[in-house]
């Protein structure tokens, strides 16, 4: 018990116990406002935790900054709920953000996989809370998908002392269904827009940055990765730029930003892994701020709001501009790909850059961000987020090397020349003339999202045919013993009664009949 | 030579001289009085006699002084002792309700003697169980028959069909005790003596052909007594119109004397399982045994009245009973024994139970049982005990007797027949749920409020249930008797 | 209070409050019920006591009658039977909370006669789970059946009538039939029933006929529901909700499950055991599978919980049959973590029917709204039974998982694998539709409203459920501190 | 040849037995049943006497003057058998007489429909 016990408890309660409780509590409690009072309660309580778990569980300062990072979103989160109640979304959050924090300090593959199951199903929860249809479908199937992953990632813990290469195909086939590595992405693109824009913040966050923080620590350095990465950044990012709804591009940008975090992860070189983690946080802080962008939009029916336009550009810039969030990982594994004399996949990297801070960033904010005259100010909640969430992206913009070493290599002049190439290409394409060329029309290129939810869905319905199947075959076959069982029953009542009718001369008939089978038993 | 020296001649002699005396009587309640002091009395000598023999002993009494085998000898080994037990105990448990029991059927005029007849019957029996003598045994089986034929017609008063039932029951009987006779006849031809200790050991020395033929009529004549099937034909229609008190008297000891005697010619007369020629019980026994427990338990679940299923219930326990002397040996004797004093008080109990129910309700159809649950509790708990024990549910009597003869089977390694009482005991199950379901699930016409047996009637129910439940949870020491019987018949069979 | 005098009064006081119950009836049903009340806290401190005083050396067998020489009823306490009866005894606290809180919502006639049977139901339960050999346990098993009846048939109706008779068919031919005749083939090869430690059948029975004894006693052990002769468990279904609750969760399935663990490691012994259960191991993995696919079939709430049953027990038979320490150990704890799960949706199923009278799955769209802590802690008895972590429901799972694992059984580590995906496949739906669906007007399945308001859901039937989910929770820290009790009894020494 | 002179007795018991046993078996009406049992009862009488016949024995009675008597056993006990046999006899016919009273009628095919086991009583008043 003491793997058991030890994954359970890992030294005293797992690090998001405040965020699981509140969580919990915004969950069972009908009022939207005691469950928002609950999250911050459970969010300031979970950040003094987090000084002395650092001592305690010995953690990276990058895997500390993923910390508060996430913490940073949960308090986004909360913010932006007020704009629209939306209670489930809230309290899966906070689950999955507690969850997020127990997952990245779990030592063991066990505990690793209880926690991430956890925030499987939070996060599933969130994507049904949309409410419509779609959103239903897309978290069942997300939420069957993950479960799959946790069992393969059980199994593999439960083999675990044994080492096979089962063990690490397991983890692989597990941490694919995780990270949404093609081909099994396509639901990643389908639950995150369908989910309330609340929502969409928390998904964007917690799953799947485990996951790949996770996948590091496990298969660092395994070679097929690399090319896996290469071809999800560059996979994703076509359908993203056909793809007119915001939200939905965002989702394929995200799925192509975690391919260069896999390659990275291909990589294994120490700078390599920094510039994953890097990535990751500086992802999130973009990311976070697009989706509050395209959340703001789509809470106000499209109507863009003024001060959105400032949003929306910083959340752009952010993308890639160095000295913000987005620029210092990828430069990183930018350069780590160089050391591994792979140079043309650096540009690869910062092409998709380009593309993404294109598409997602610069069409949105010149198409969609321009206010009516007349408009209302955004509110003072989207104000604070997006104030806080640039504080987070310049706060790792500049002082990336404080919490990655290797990340000075950043500043030097070759990345930095190719990154402002790469930019200024891009603001190329928003010259009217380009951008009447560009078609774009929302559910692009949808085919390339498999599995399709209605796949995952459908094979459970369709194993529901081999039940009808079963329990008719159990119906027949009681219906055939209860048909047996009453011929049967007649059948000896026939007998029996034969033996019992009669009139008074069979009686002694009987009799008769019995002593000559006697005699002649004993004479013969 | 003080009184109790006489008990083996007095067990009989007491409720035979006293028989007479009471139907002179005028007055009904003196005469129902008097057979309850005698039946008392007889079931204390029958004690006394047990109590001696318990220790293995033997008591010979020679009658009128003629020493055997010229004259009758008594001999009483604790089997003989174990049975008069039981039908002067059964006897007395009855005479204490009979009185109530058959008012509604026979007039108050006619009571003396119908007690007369019951007295006559107890002696019959216990003549039976106790005389060493042969021809003796023929005597009181007819006397008992003869009382039994009378007991039955009494039922008339409630259903005519009684008479036909004990005109029925007369003939077959008749016929039966003359085949007894016959074959008595052939063995005292070969071996020149009546007294069963004597005759058991000249037979094997005499000629084969007339021991033969002998065994044969004997075996038959008992198999109609027992109403082992299919000679079973008279049995259902007397259990059900005979009065409830008699059925209960009826159940607890005809077929069960009868069988008594088959245990205890099995050795003298009857072949050992791996002697040819004579009825040889390990093949014929076992399978007549299980179509009974078959057969029986199926036209229990078909029948309209509760007394007819529980009649059937019986051909079905006597079934059981047959398989397990088939299986011979001493420990089938003994498994034989224990499920017969067990049977006897399992189904007395009901019986007793179906009395107070008919004297209260008038009817034991199936249907009129509705709301009994709610009405009778008394009497519904005590026939949910004899159910139990019917279906052989643990802590009931029913399954120390099941799991003896299981276990007999198994240790002597017939596991089919073993596998043959388990599932045929399986049908108990459907027709001990159908009173069930009469009783507490079928929704009475009017729901009467509560009216339960007349007193009379509890202290029998009570004690017969609480033996069920007793000898379930402590059956050790019946067992233990048993198997002493058993040994003592098979071991030292001289 | 000694050893013995405990399993006595844990034998007793289950007694002593149907006694109570009959005596007071249904002229003060609020007496009633607190005997009721009363009887169930203090069965749950005997067995408490029971479990913390417990130290194998001292635990000395209590003969209380011996029905025939070698079979005798014993009481003996060992840490097995002790998990079972804290199940047993905790759950009926809930459960009567519940039945009151059910039983007054739906006016039920015929009160006294249900509360008086579930206390006898629960003092079987105790025999079963002190028993000190297979005798006392074959006797505590048949009286359960017995008493259990007029629970299944309660509100006798036509539908009721039918369901309790087969219900009793398949109960009493299962144990009349094979169990006894295992039993008696057991007396007659080993010579005694006693529990012994590491099994009496070793070498006793040939090893051809050791798997035809073991399927005699897979399928005579009825109540373990075992496919296909699990048709009574769908029957049963025509019981009040906390019958259901008894049967599936507190009582009469579990001693099903746990005479299989007991016959596994003190009559055959897991040597024994693991040598002749191969082919059980595929009929309860089979089992598994098969059952829950028909559980998503079932519109009706209560037949999809007992097809999930079926599947659920097939795991513990599954652990039975693996024959290995970690197996046995999942086992136990399979039967404590599906006691709790799956008394969770029991109670939720019942209280979605009082609160809105709907009891199929197309007719609960858009009712979470109604009671969301219901619901809530209905999922979380969902997830348990799934065996998601964080409930307890997680580990028999993993450490059956890893029992296969260590026998190098790949297609059996898949069948576990696709057993969660089924579970949830069967259950989430009933979240999913009771949260998320907005109740469609045009509902084709959706009856007509049948004119009753919804009316407010009862303290006392919306409180059990939440505490058995919180439960699960718990259990899922528990876990370890159950394994470490019953370790030694198993022989499992390396705790995993 | 002898022995079939020899045996003369045995195969009147033979043939008286099995008329009686026809008699009971065949005939309908009641009161015949009871007389072909009696037949049926005589045989085996007649069977216990044969046997005790010692060849040149005198009948079992004490007779100054003989020396050598038939074995006197089997006499005595067909004494009892007879007084069986009466008792059985008598006890049937009562019982004759009450059926015809209440049914009507002794003939056994007649009786039959009257007398069907399953159906609800039907008592008539005491006769």
């Amino acid at each position: 018990m003491t793997e058991m016990a030890h994954a359970l408890l890992g030294g005293g309660l797992p690090p998001g116990w405040p965020l699981l409780l509140a969580g919990l509590i915004a969950f069972a409690v009908r009022s939207e406002v005691i469950g928002r009072l609950a999250g911050i309660a459970g969010l300031c309580a979970s950040l003094a935790l987090v000084p002395d778990l650092a001592a305690a569980a010995n953690l990276l300062p990058l895997e500390l900054a993923l910390m508060v990072t996430f913490h940073l979103v949960v308090g986004i989160g909360i913010l932006f709920a007020g704009q629209r109640p939306d209670r489930i979304a809230v309290a899966g959050g906070l689950i999955a953000g507690g969850a997020a924090l127990a997952a990245l300090a779990a030592r063991t593959l066990l505990g690793f996989a209880i926690w991430t199951e956890v925030i499987a199903l939070a996060s599933a929860f969130i994507v049904m809370a949309g409410g419509t249809p779609r959103a239903l479908s897309a978290g069942l199937a997300y939420l069957l998908l993950q479960v799959t992953a946790g069992v393969l990632l059980l199994i593999a813990a439960a083999l675990g002392q044994m080492d096979a290469p089962v063990v690490l195909w397991l983890l692989f086939a597990a941490f694919c269904l995780k990270v949404a590595v093609p081909p099994v992405h396509g639901w990643l693109v389908a639950a995150y827009p369908a989910a309330s824009p609340t929502g969409s913040l928390f998904l964007a966050a917690f799953a799947t940055k485990v996951a790949v923080v996770s996948l590091g620590a496990a298969l660092a350095g395994a070679e097929p990765l690399l090319w896996l990465g290469l071809v999800m950044a560059v996979g994703a990012a076509i359908p993203m730029l056909f793809e007119a709804h915001w939200r939905r591009a965002l989702s394929w940008s995200l799925v192509s930003q975690l391919g260069v975090m896999v390659a990275g992860i291909g990589l294994g070189s120490p700078e390599a892994m920094q510039g994953v983690v890097l990535l990751a946080i500086g992802h999130i802080l973009y990311s976070t701020l697009l989706f509050l962008a395209a959340g703001s939009l789509e809470i106000r029916d499209g109507k863009a709001p003024r001060g959105l336009r400032v949003l929306a550009l910083l959340g752009a810039l952010s993308i890639g501009l160095p000295g913000l969030a987005g620029y210092g990982g990828k430069a990183l594994i930018g350069e780590a790909l160089i050391h591994h004399h792979m140079a043309w996949a650096d540009y690869v990297i910062v092409v998709v850059g380009a593309l993404v801070f294109a598409a997602v960033g610069l069409r949105p904010l010149v198409e969609r961000c321009t206010p009516a005259p007349g408009a209302p100010w955004i509110s003072l909640r989207e104000a604070a987020a997006t104030a806080l969430l640039v504080a987070g992206s310049l706060l790792v913009g500049l002082f990336g090397p404080l919490i990655a070493p290797a990340a000075s290599v950043a500043w030097h002049a070759g990345p930095l020349i190719v990154q402002a190439i790469a930019l200024s290409l891009a603001c190329l394409t928003m010259v009217p003339a380009v951008r009447r060329r560009w078609p774009q029309w929302p559910d692009a290129l949808d085919f390339l999202a498999l599995p399709k939810p209605a796949w995952v869905t459908g094979a459970i319905t369709g194993l529901t045919v081999f039940g009808e199947m079963l329990s008719r075959i159990g119906a027949v076959a009681s219906a055939l013993t209860a048909a047996i069982g009453r011929t049967g029953g007649r059948l000896l009542l026939a007998t029996a009664r034969g033996l019992t009718a009669g009139g008074l001369g069979d009686g002694v008939l009987w009799a008769l009949a019995l002593l000559t089978v006697a005699l002649i038993v004993s004479f013969g | 030579m003080s009184v109790l020296d006489h008990a083996p001649v007095l067990v009989v002699v007491l409720p035979l001289l006293t028989a007479p005396i009471i139907a002179l009587l005028r007055s009904a309640r003196v005469a129902g009085v008097a057979t309850f002091v005698v039946a008392a009395l007889d079931a204390a000598l029958a004690f006394v006699l047990f109590a001696r023999t318990l220790d293995g002993s033997v008591i010979s009494y020679a009658m009128g002084g003629w020493a055997p085998p010229i004259g009758i000898e008594y001999r009483i080994d604790l089997l003989s002792a174990v049975m008069a037990c039981l039908t002067s105990f059964s006897a007395a448990l009855v005479a204490w309700f009979l009185p109530v029991s058959i008012a509604p059927e026979v007039t108050p005029g006619d009571r003396p003697r119908l007690f007369a007849a019951f007295l006559l019957c107890l002696a019959g029996l216990t003549g039976m169980v106790v005389t060493g003598d042969l021809f003796n045994v023929f005597v009181f089986l007819e006397i008992s028959s003869l009382a039994t034929y009378v007991l039955i017609a009494a039922g008339a008063g409630r259903d005519r069909r009684a008479l036909t039932a004990a005109f029925d029951y007369l003939i077959l009987g008749a016929v039966g005790a003359t085949f007894v006779v016959i074959g008595i006849a052939f063995l005292y031809v070969v071996t020149g003596t009546l007294n069963m200790a004597d005759l058991g050991n000249r037979l094997p020395l005499a000629g084969k052909r007339a021991g033969v033929v002998g065994a044969s009529f004997l075996f038959v004549g008992l198999a109609l007594k027992t109403a082992m099937m299919p000679l079973h034909r008279w049995l259902p229609n007397a259990y059900t119109f005979a009065p409830a008190a008699v059925t209960t008297f009826l159940a607890m000891t005809a077929t069960k004397v009868a069988l008594y005697l088959m245990i205890r010619l099995a050795v003298l007369v009857f072949g050992t399982p791996d002697e040819i020629g004579r009825i040889n019980f390990a093949t014929v026994l076992p399978p007549i045994g299980l179509v009974m427990l078959i057969a029986g338990s199926a036209l229990a679940v078909v029948s309209a009245d509760l007394k007819r299923l529980l009649a059937f219930s019986s051909i079905a326990n006597l079934g059981l009973m047959l398989v397990a002397l088939g299986l011979g040996g001493a420990a089938g004797i003994a498994a034989a024994l224990v499920n017969l004093i067990n049977h006897a008080v399992i189904k007395g109990g009901m019986f007793a139970t179906v009395a107070g129910i008919v004297h209260r309700r008038g009817s034991s159809r199936m249907d009129s049982l509705a709301g009994l649950s709610r009405e009778m509790p008394f009497a519904f708990v005590f026939l949910m005990i004899g159910g139990m024990g019917l279906i052989g549910v643990p802590l009931t009597a029913g399954f120390v007797s099941k799991l003896l003869v299981v276990k007999t089977a198994f240790d002597l390694g017939q596991t089919m027949i073993a596998a043959g009482v388990l599932l045929s005991s399986l049908i108990s199950v459907v027709y001990v749920w159908r009173i069930v379901e009469a009783c507490m699930i079928a929704k009475p016409a009017k729901p009467g409020r509560r009216h339960d047996v007349h007193p009379i009637f509890a202290a029998p129910m009570a004690l017969l249930g609480v033996g069920t439940l007793a000898l379930g949870i402590e059956g050790g020491p019946l067992l233990d008797v048993a198997t002493r019987i058993a040994a003592a018949l098979t071991g030292g069979a001289s | 209070m000694s050893g013995a005098g405990l399993m006595l009064a844990a034998l007793a006081l289950p007694l002593a409050t149907a006694l109570l119950i009959a005596l007071v009836g249904e002229r003060r049903p609020d007496l009633r019920e607190a005997v009721t009340l009363a009887g169930a806290t203090a069965l749950a401190i005997t067995v408490a006591l029971m479990i913390a005083g417990f130290d194998s050396a001292t635990a000395a067998p209590l003969v209380l009658a011996t029905l025939v020489p070698g079979f005798s009823l014993t009481l003996k306490a060992e840490p097995i039977g002790l998990v079972f009866a804290g199940v047993a005894s905790g759950l009926w606290i809930l459960n009567s909370l519940y039945s009151i809180g059910y039983m007054r919502a739906e006016h039920a006639p015929r009160q006294t006669r249900f509360y008086a049977c579930f206390a006898l139901a629960l003092s079987a339960a105790m025999a079963i789970a002190l028993s000190g050999n297979l005798a006392t346990l074959f006797v505590a098993y048949e009286i359960l059946t017995l008493v259990t009846y007029p629970l299944v048939v309660h509100w006798q109706t036509e539908g009721a009538i039918e369901g309790a008779r087969r219900y009793l068919a398949y109960l009493l031919a299962t144990s009349l039939v094979p169990f006894m005749a295992a039993l008696v083939w057991t007396w007659v090869a080993a010579g005694t029933l006693d529990f012994t430690p590491g099994g009496i059948l070793a070498g006793k029975v040939s090893a051809a006929l050791m798997p035809v004894l073991l399927g005699l006693y897979a399928y005579g052990v009825g109540k373990a529901a075992l496919m296909p002769l699990h048709g009574w468990l769908p029957a049963a279904m025509v019981a009040p909700t906390p019958v259901s609750a008894l049967l599936h969760a507190v009582a009469v399935v579990k001693a099903g499950v746990f005479t299989l663990l007991k016959i596994a490691v003190y009559i055959f012994g897991l040597p024994t055991m693991a040598a002749a259960g191969d082919w059980l191991v595929w009929v309860a993995g089979g089992s598994v599978i098969a059952a829950s696919l028909i559980a998503m079939t079932k519109d009706d709430l209560k037949a999809r919980l007992a097809y999930s049953t079926v599947a659920q027990l097939a795991l513990v038979t599954l652990a039975v049959a693996l024959g290995e320490p970690l197996a046995i150990a999942a086992g136990v704890l399979q039967l404590v973590m599906h006691a709790w799960g799956k008394i969770t949706l029991f109670f939720g199923a019942g209280a979605i029917q009082i609160a809105t009278h709907k009891k199929k799955l197309s007719e609960i769209a858009g009712i979470g709204a109604q009671m969301p802590l219901l619901i809530v802690s209905f999922l979380g008895g969902a997830l348990s039974v799934a065996g998601l972590p964080p409930f307890g429901g997680m580990w028999p799972k993993y450490l059956l998982l890893e029992a296969a694992a260590g026998r190098h059984m790949v297609l059996l580590v898949v069948c576990l694998g696709l057993s969660t995906l089924l579970t949830l496949g069967y259950l989430l739906p009933v979240v999913i539709t009771a949260l998320f669906r907005k109740p469609r007007d045009e509902d084709p399945h959706a009856l007509p409203d049948t004119g009753h308001e919804p009316s407010p859901l009862p303290l006392l039937a919306l409180l059990p459920p939440v505490i058995t989910a919180a439960g699960c929770i718990l259990l899922f820290l528990a876990a370890p501190a159950i394994l470490a009790f019953i370790a030694p009894a198993i022989g499992l020494e390396t705790l995993p | 040849m002898k022995d079939l002179v020899g045996l003369f007795p045995y195969w009147a018991v033979a043939l008286l037995m099995m008329t009686g046993l026809y008699i009971v078996i065949a005939q309908g009406n009641l009161v015949k049943k009871l007389i072909g049992l009696g037949i049926f009862q005589v045989s085996v009488f007649v069977l216990y006497i044969a046997m005790g016949v010692v060849s040149g024995g005198t009948p079992p009675i004490l007779e100054t003057g003989f020396v050598t008597y038939s074995n006197p056993l089997p006499s005595v006990l067909i004494l009892t058998a007879i007084v069986v046999g009466v008792a059985t006899l008598a006890v049937g016919l009562a019982l004759a007489v009450r059926i015809r009273e209440s049914f009507g009628t002794v003939e056994e095919d007649e009786l039959l429909p009257l007398t069907e086991p399953e159906a609800p009583a039907d008592a008539e008043p005491h006769a």
